[in-house]
């Protein structure tokens, strides 16, 4: 079990450093589509005794995250007729960089934290890493798409931290989390159509007429 | 009596069902205020025995009414009343003229009421994480409020309070989870993460509990439109129809800034003493004071203006958050006026809007002469908004300054004072040319009996409580500071 | 129902009914009276019996609001400080209701103006019974209010809109330092009621700060310089009725604040006396020389309110030295002097400022070098204005003229037995005074002079009339207010004895009102005298010329081509130059045109313009700095979605980094 | 007693004016007129009728009348060397004051009732330098009542014994110095006003007056040499170390004429100052008189 543990957490690893690094959209709807089947799996194989509650919510995470979001976002993404992310605010390269850093440093850092009970610092650090990426991208990216696709990384990686270090939150709570994101993709989805028929573009960044 | 929360939470949810089979726009609006009413005769059976009987706990605990949580609930539903008989009003013509679709129309009601449901349930859902399911699902629901019509511009900031306001409600998703990691490995009865327990638990990880408390500060801040993660809030209050950004500002960002409170309260408890949130409640409530202050004064969109005037508020609530009891007492207090004021300042803004066919200040003149109604409303509403006695923000900041000195807080409350005073000064000069001089040439518009209820009722509460604070609500606002400013 | 409260409700039910009905304008202003003159009326017995018995009335009322108690006493102070209010509402608004006709076009709302005009005088009869912080400061609030949509009655004009403007924000901000003021007084009784404040509890330096705030608050309202850039906008902006109940009354109330928060602090100290006076010496001549630049009449007297508030400052002044040092002659003298003031320059002002509501009527114009002639074109309103403009000049027999005796007689007593560190303070209320009497007197021969005397510059001063008889009247009674003063002092100096005697024993007072009557009563014989020498000689003429020729002839020219056309006239400008050029490092006036050069100048025309300076060189700069500050700020909100979330990631990063820090 | 002075100051007023006058012509080697000329002129005046300006509005008539009868009660307050005033109170000086002010104001008035350019240039001038002398003045009397401890003019005047010329010489003489600028000033005379000049451009005093004729000419012309009597008497009293002795009286005359020389003595030896020098004349006076009023409080 430990060895399939690691794979996952290494997948996830992958799965950011291939974010920051990758120009095409559709392909970084997969690679996020596989981080959160990725992410459904860790508490399946990581905690035990596997209960009937944490089964069900890793099914319904692993069908949406894995199912529902990426084909909501690809249906976007073919309306809206962009292929690739331009060079982004900062450029791939230097994601890249970033995010090793920001890997290594999460590691340090998860060692630091003050959760007493738990062991699975490594966890917490990618769960960090994950939201590290999150943002990048979100924050240096030009479509909106790469956007939604941050936000679902950041939210990734707060279910992460949340299977560990939270790991007694009630289960309609966690419903509730899913559908709200849920919700939030659809509704960003359609945003997107929106932005998409109204502007001819997604570029986030030409959205500045409202300032000041 | 406990059978009423789960009364509130239905009756939006009927409605929004109901108004799957209503064919007539106008028929539309009269059902989701019928909704709203009809919470609205809930609260008022209840009120009687209101005082008695709270706290209350029902649906195995799940729901949950306090004090602070029942004064929510009443400048909420005042605000959507006021919202709902101002609806038609404000989309008559368009309704009229088919510029708002049926469709548009029904959506706009369902979201509406979809929105009270998400609010009620932020306001009475005791599990800290419920809480916050229904905070972000008030984001995802008023949304696509902003955008009913679809405009360019709407557009834009309907994705931009979509996304900042997701991001960051997401880390107050952390906090909520820092808040339960936090908590004792062994400690019975917490595991609900219910506010009930939580609040008087013990045992705590300070200090992951004091980061759990940054994380709620600065997510649901962001939706609370705190300095300096307000930037949507400009954008989407002055996108939205009036009647929506009435509610954005009137209520959602009370919401937002009642979950900090719920949060900060179980901090306090923890730590056993409030200097702790307090210096951070000062803090942002000073930064959101002194930058909604720069942009007022630079301001050239009436709607934008109102919304860095929500700013500018909020930070007064979240200050006096930080001021201990009598400052809570007075960000209570000032969270209603707020919401009364606030409410009628954007119905008056968005109708002016309408009949000078922009929200450009500079193109607004006269409105008292041109629109009689509506201009009494903006410069009543406007005024009381920048503390003129005898409005009733006038009584809650005064309260708050006196917080503020008995607290010896001096820096704060010097900092608030110019901050306040130079959005006195600015606001002022935005005002008296809107609101005075020739007015041009306007459409002859009669107004609805609808209007003039709303504009007088408005009017006449923000006086009656700038004169009278009857002893009853004082007593209810003193156990509501308690919940959450109870430590001196 | 108390006395008390049919003050405060007549009035306001007037006003109400007014608004109500709005429709009428004649009806409308009926109400508004009808409220005003119920609220003197039953203001007269009260009023009468504590001036006389010096004891207070009290009411107390229940009121349910947070740190509020709805306490009310008349107390001697206060009584005096009503008379005008009571008195000069209803004299004005008779004035103001005739005045008001002649705005009858659609979009003026004369029941608004009406229920405002009520509104502020309920506003100012609470500030004067309020004995409760929060009382008195919502009633100082609506009484601040008030005048700023009376100002705003000419609507249309910008100068209109600005002037509420700057008048609301001076408001606002002394009022935000006066809540402060009394929640920090507040907290040595830990209750807001006056009569818990417990000053003497307080250390010196924190007495010394609640007076500066409470001077600074109250200054504002008063027009006391360098605050006093609200008065020359608002005053002549709103129609004159109002200008006169702002500039005759409502600026006293900040004199009364100021009084009041003295004795809230526990009385005066030498200090707060000298500050008076410094500032009443500086408000006075600079008030005085500012209104000299002026060519706008309601601006000159706006500006020389500002210098009557200095005057009464200066008395203020000196009483509160003679009473910090135990001089009952110099406090009795002083005080009574600035109280009196108050009450004269109620009279004067609200007067002057009918009369030129009375010009603006006839001649559609302020602009002083437009006029010119009038009194041969309103005799009647010309009469009132000349009495009114040597009242204010402080002459002889006129009531100005006691006031500023008393306070120069305080002083000049107090400065021949006060030791020579705290001599100083006499002193220069003896030159600035003089200094202030003179270029009054400058200021007033040039405005009555140029407006009335002369031939009429303009067409519009050509075609001039008499007002009718509801114009002028209630300024015959005004001048007949002010000749009466002067001539039975002794008999109004009995007005304020009881209402000094709040700041002294009673028995300290007999003997120095004893000498001040008699001083008075020479006085105002003397006044007589002249008045009756006068006619004396006015009768000596007219038997002397009964048989010889009284020829009409044009004014002597000295031989220029045209002399007595209008032009050639002296103006206000060049009246007042002289003294302009002079003070011009204080005034900086603004000469534009062409200044004649040359052997053979051609097209000369020059203008000078006299802004007030302290805006000009202190409050724009500071407000222009302020807004250009927060400027920078506006970079924020570029509309680029990615970098505010940077913002929010950032904020959260800072505080996380605070917190493992250790600083939160 | 009191009565004596003020007859005394209404008859022998304008005998004040012909010694300055003959003192003046026999410094310039005239002979000058007789000594009661100025008393001919007045009732040579009485005599005449009067010519108005069609454009004045009746304040030319009511000036002379009201000035003369200010600066007539004026006589009942200022006491003659040994001879107390009619009225004495404390701080009567102040109302001195203000009645010659009185007598200004409508004097300024009457002038610019003619709608005259040169009458309102004098007017204007009169009220500048009237502004500025008048802190000299009631410096000087501060300066007086601090040192000898009354308020009243009569009781300021006669308390001056040679007690103080001994102890108190410099101020007095400060005093002294600053009264008698402020009578230059106030009565028109050079330095700063020429009353004999002929060009209206420069005049002050002299040119408010051009459109009065007949008995007003003559209450104005007995109103000024009124008020050079009383401002004289003041200065000459601070002379006279008399208390009530009327015996002194002969000396107060004595000192009357001969301030009446030293006024001739000016203006025969000094030209007019240009106008724009005039205040600082008159803010040196009030310099002199704070000057005295300093050293009494070092003392």
């Amino acid at each position: 079990m430990l060895t399939l543990m690691s794979l996952l957490l290494f997948l996830l690893v992958l799965t950011n450093l291939t974010l920051l690094g990758s120009s095409r959209l559709a392909f970084c709807i997969r690679i996020v589509a596989l981080q959160g089947v990725v992410l459904g799996l860790i508490p399946l194989v990581g905690l035990q005794p596997l209960s009937l509650r944490h089964g069900l919510l890793s099914l319904t995470a692993i069908v949406l995250k894995g199912g529902v979001f990426p084909w909501l976002l690809l249906r976007s993404l073919r309306v809206a007729r962009v292929k690739r992310e331009v060079e982004p605010f900062i450029g791939f390269n230097v994601s890249l960089s970033i995010g090793f850093f920001a890997l290594i440093s999460s590691v340090v850092f998860a060692s630091k934290l003050p959760f007493g009970g738990h062991k699975d610092t490594l966890i917490i650090a990618l769960a960090l890493f994950t939201m590290i990426t999150g943002l990048l991208l979100l924050i240096s990216r030009h479509k909106a798409l790469s956007m939604v696709l941050g936000y679902l990384v950041l939210e990734n990686g707060i279910y992460c931290l949340g299977t560990v270090v939270a790991d007694h939150i009630p289960m309609v709570v966690e419903f509730g989390v899913l559908l709200d994101v849920w919700v939030a993709v659809f509704g960003m989805g359609i945003a997107m159509y929106q932005i998409n028929r109204e502007f001819d573009h997604t570029d986030v960044d030409r959205l500045t007429e409202l300032r000041g | 009596m406990s059978g009423l929360l789960i009364l509130f939470l239905l009756i939006p949810l009927v409605g929004i069902g109901a108004l799957f089979f209503v064919r007539r726009g106008s028929v539309m609006f009269m059902l989701s205020l019928g909704a709203v009413l009809l919470d609205v005769l809930c609260l008022l059976v209840g009120i009687s025995g209101l005082p008695t009987c709270l706290p209350m706990q029902t649906a195995g605990g799940w729901l949950y009414l306090d004090h602070l949580s029942a004064w929510h609930l009443l400048v909420m539903l005042l605000v959507f009343t006021a919202g709902s008989l101002f609806a038609p009003v404000y989309f008559r013509d368009d309704l009229g003229s088919g510029r708002l679709s049926l469709t548009a129309a029904r959506r706009y009601n369902q979201l509406w009421l979809g929105s009270l449901w998400t609010m009620t349930l932020t306001l009475l859902a005791n599990n800290i994480g419920l809480m916050w399911v229904g905070m972000e699902a008030t984001t995802l629901v008023t949304a696509f409020l902003v955008s009913i019509y679809p405009k360019p511009a709407a557009i834009e900031a309907m994705w931009k309070y979509l996304i900042i306001c997701s991001v960051g409600i997401a880390f107050a998703f952390i906090g909520t989870m820092l808040v339960a990691a936090s908590l004792p490995a062994t400690g019975e009865g917490s595991q609900q993460l219910f506010w009930t327990q939580l609040s008087v638990a013990g045992g705590y990880n300070l200090l992951l509990l004091k980061a759990a408390f940054l994380f709620s500060l600065v997510g649901f801040g962001t939706k609370a439109g705190l300095a300096p993660m307000h930037t949507w809030l400009p954008d989407a209050h002055s996108q939205a129809p009036g009647p929506v950004s009435a509610m954005f500002s009137g209520f959602m960002l009370n919401a937002a800034l009642y979950c900090i409170m719920r949060h900060g309260a179980i901090v306090n408890h923890a730590l056993g003493s409030d200097q702790f949130t307090s210096r951070l409640y000062i803090i942002f409530g000073l930064v959101s004071i002194v930058v909604s202050a720069a942009f007022i004064i630079y301001q050239h969109d009436i709607k934008r203006l109102l919304a860095y005037h929500s700013v500018e508020h909020l930070g007064i609530i979240t200050l006096g958050l930080g001021l201990g009891p009598v400052g809570c007492f007075a960000a209570l207090l000032h969270t209603l006026n707020h919401s009364l004021c606030k409410s009628l300042s954007f119905f008056a803004a968005g109708r002016l809007g309408q009949l000078y066919g922009s929200h450009e200040m500079g193109r607004i003149r006269g409105a008292l002469h041109g629109a009689p109604l509506w201009g009494i409303a903006l410069v009543g509403s406007l005024l009381a908004l920048i503390g003129v006695a005898p409005f009733s923000i006038f009584i809650s900041e005064y309260l708050l300054v006196k917080a503020g000195i008995d607290r010896q807080a001096i820096v704060a409350l010097v900092i608030f004072l110019l901050g306040s005073g130079v959005v006195f000064v600015a606001a002022l000069e935005h005002l008296i040319p809107m609101a005075w001089g020739t007015a041009g040439d306007l459409p002859e518009k009669r107004c609805s009996l609808s209007a003039v209820a709303v504009v007088v009722g408005l009017l006449g509460l923000l006086l009656f409580f700038g004169l009278y604070l009857p002893v009853p609500i004082q007593n209810f606002l003193t156990r509501a500071a308690a919940l959450i400013g109870g430590l001196s | 129902m108390s006395p008390l409260l049919w003050l405060i409700f007549l009035p306001l039910a007037g006003g109400l009914i007014a608004v109500i009905d709005g429709r009428s304008r004649t009806r409308s202003a009926l109400w508004a009276q009808a409220g005003l003159f119920g609220c003197l009326v039953a203001a007269c017995r009260p009023v009468f019996f504590v001036l006389s018995t010096g004891t207070p009335l009290v009411l107390h009322l229940p009121w349910s609001m947070a740190e509020g108690n709805f306490q009310l006493m008349l107390d001697p102070l206060s009584a005096f400080f009503l008379l005008p209010v009571v008195i000069l509402g209803p004299l004005f608004a008779l004035y103001g209701a005739p005045y008001m006709r002649h705005y009858s076009d659609g979009g003026y709302r004369h029941g608004v103006h009406w229920f405002f005009y009520n509104l502020l005088a309920v506003g100012m009869i609470l500030v004067l019974l309020a004995r409760n912080g929060l009382l008195f400061m919502l009633a100082w609030e609506v009484m601040s209010l008030a005048p700023f949509f009376l100002v705003l009655f000419h609507d249309r004009e910008k100068k209109a809109r600005f002037a509420a403007w700057v008048y609301l924000v001076a408001g606002h901000l002394g009022g935000v330092l006066l809540l402060l003021f009394f929640l920090l007084l507040g907290t040595s009784g830990h209750s807001l009621d006056f009569s818990t404040f417990q000053p003497l509890s307080l250390s010196p330096a924190f007495r010394h700060l609640l007076f500066g705030l409470a001077f600074v608050g109250f200054g504002v309202k008063a027009g006391i310089l360098p605050v006093h850039v609200w008065l020359p906008e608002a005053h002549p902006a709103a129609p004159s009725h109002v200008s006169a109940y702002m500039s005759g009354v409502m600026i006293k109330m900040g004199i009364y604040g100021i009084l009041r928060a003295v004795l809230l602090l526990g009385g005066p100290v030498y200090s707060w006396g000298m500050i008076l006076v410094v500032t009443g010496v500086v408000s006075g001549i600079l008030g005085v020389l500012f209104a000299l630049a002026q060519h706008d009449l309601k601006r000159l007297l706006a500006y020389h309110s500002v210098e009557n508030i200095g005057i009464i400052l200066l008395g203020l002044g000196v009483g509160m030295i003679g009473i910090s040092q135990g001089r009952p002659l110099v406090a009795v003298f002083g005080l009574a002097g600035g109280l009196l003031h108050v009450l004269n320059h109620s009279l004067f002002k609200g007067m002057l400022f009918l009369g030129a509501g009375s010009i603006q009527h006839q001649c559609a114009t302020l602009e002083i070098d437009e006029l010119g002639g009038l009194k041969r074109r309103m005799p009647k309103t010309a009469f009132c204005f000349l009495v009114g403009s040597a009242a204010i000049c402080g002459l002889p027999p006129l009531n100005g003229f006691i006031s500023e005796f008393l306070i120069y007689s305080g002083a000049v007593h107090g400065q021949t037995i006060l030791s020579a560190a705290t001599v100083w303070p006499l002193l220069l209320t003896l030159a600035g005074l003089a200094l202030i009497g003179g270029l009054a007197a400058a200021c007033f021969v040039k405005a009555y002079g140029i407006i009335f005397l002369g031939s009429p510059r303009s067409s519009h001063a050509e075609d001039a009339g008499e007002t009718g008889a509801s114009m002028y009247l209630p300024m015959g009674l005004l001048a007949v207010a002010c000749i009466g003063i002067g001539l039975a002092a002794p008999l109004f100096l009995q007005l304020v004895r009881k209402p000094v005697g709040v700041f002294l024993p009673t028995f300290v007072t007999l003997l120095p009102f004893a000498d001040a009557a008699y001083q008075l009563r020479i006085i105002s014989l003397v006044g007589a005298g002249v008045i009756l020498l006068g006619l004396g000689f006015a009768l000596l003429r007219a038997l002397l010329l009964r048989n010889r020729p009284i020829r009409r002839e044009a004014t002597w020219g000295c031989g220029y081509q045209y002399p007595n056309a209008a032009r050639m006239q002296y103006t206000a400008s060049s009246f007042a130059r002289p003294i302009t050029l002079f003070f011009d490092a204080i005034l900086r006036s603004r000469v534009t045109g062409n200044v004649p050069e040359g052997l053979v100048p051609t097209r000369i025309g020059v203008e000078t313009d006299t802004p007030d300076p302290l805006t000009r060189f202190c409050f724009t700069p500071l407000f222009v700095g302020i807004s250009g500050f927060l400027g920078l700020l506006r970079w924020m909100q570029h509309g680029r979605v990615q970098l505010y979330i940077l913002y929010i990631v950032t904020t959260l990063f800072l505080l996380l980094a605070a917190l493992a820090e250790g600083w939160l | 007693m009191s009565l004596t002075a003020v007859i005394l100051s209404l008859l022998l007023s304008p005998l004040l004016l012909s010694v300055i006058n003959r003192s003046k012509a026999l410094l310039a080697g005239r002979r000058g007129a007789p000594m009661l000329q100025p008393y001919f002129d007045l009732v040579r005046l009485l005599k005449k009728g009067v010519v108005y300006s069609n454009v004045s509005a009746g304040l030319v008539q009511l000036a002379p009348v009201c000035n003369l009868a200010a600066l007539m009660l004026c006589t009942l307050l200022v006491p003659l060397g040994p001879l107390p005033a009619l009225i004495h109170f404390q701080g009567d000086f102040i109302l001195l004051a203000y009645l010659m002010g009185l007598g200004r104001f409508v004097t300024m008035l009457g002038a610019l009732d003619t709608g005259s350019s040169f009458e309102g240039m004098g007017a204007s001038r009169e009220a500048f330098f009237a502004a500025l002398a008048e802190p000299a003045f009631f410096l000087a009397m501060a300066g007086l009542a601090k040192m000898t401890g009354s308020q009243s003019l009569t009781g300021m005047l006669q308390t001056i014994s040679m007690d103080h010329w001994q102890h108190n010489a410099p101020s007095l003489l400060l005093i002294l110095v600053a009264l008698f600028l402020v009578f230059l000033a106030e009565n028109a005379r050079i330095p700063v006003d020429d009353p004999t000049t002929h060009l209206e451009l420069t005049m002050i005093h002299e040119v408010m007056i051009l459109d009065h004729s007949g008995p007003d000419l003559a209450m104005i012309e007995y109103g000024v040499a009124l008020k050079i009597w009383l401002m004289a008497a003041i200065a000459a009293s601070i002379l006279v170390p008399s208390g009530t002795n009327p015996l002194w009286l002969a000396l107060f005359l004595v000192l009357m004429a001969v301030i009446g020389v030293l006024v001739g003595l000016v203006e025969s030896s000094m030209a007019r100052l240009r106008l724009i020098r005039v205040p600082q004349l008159l803010i040196g006076a009030g310099v002199f008189a704070g000057l005295a009023l300093f050293l009494e409080f070092v003392q």
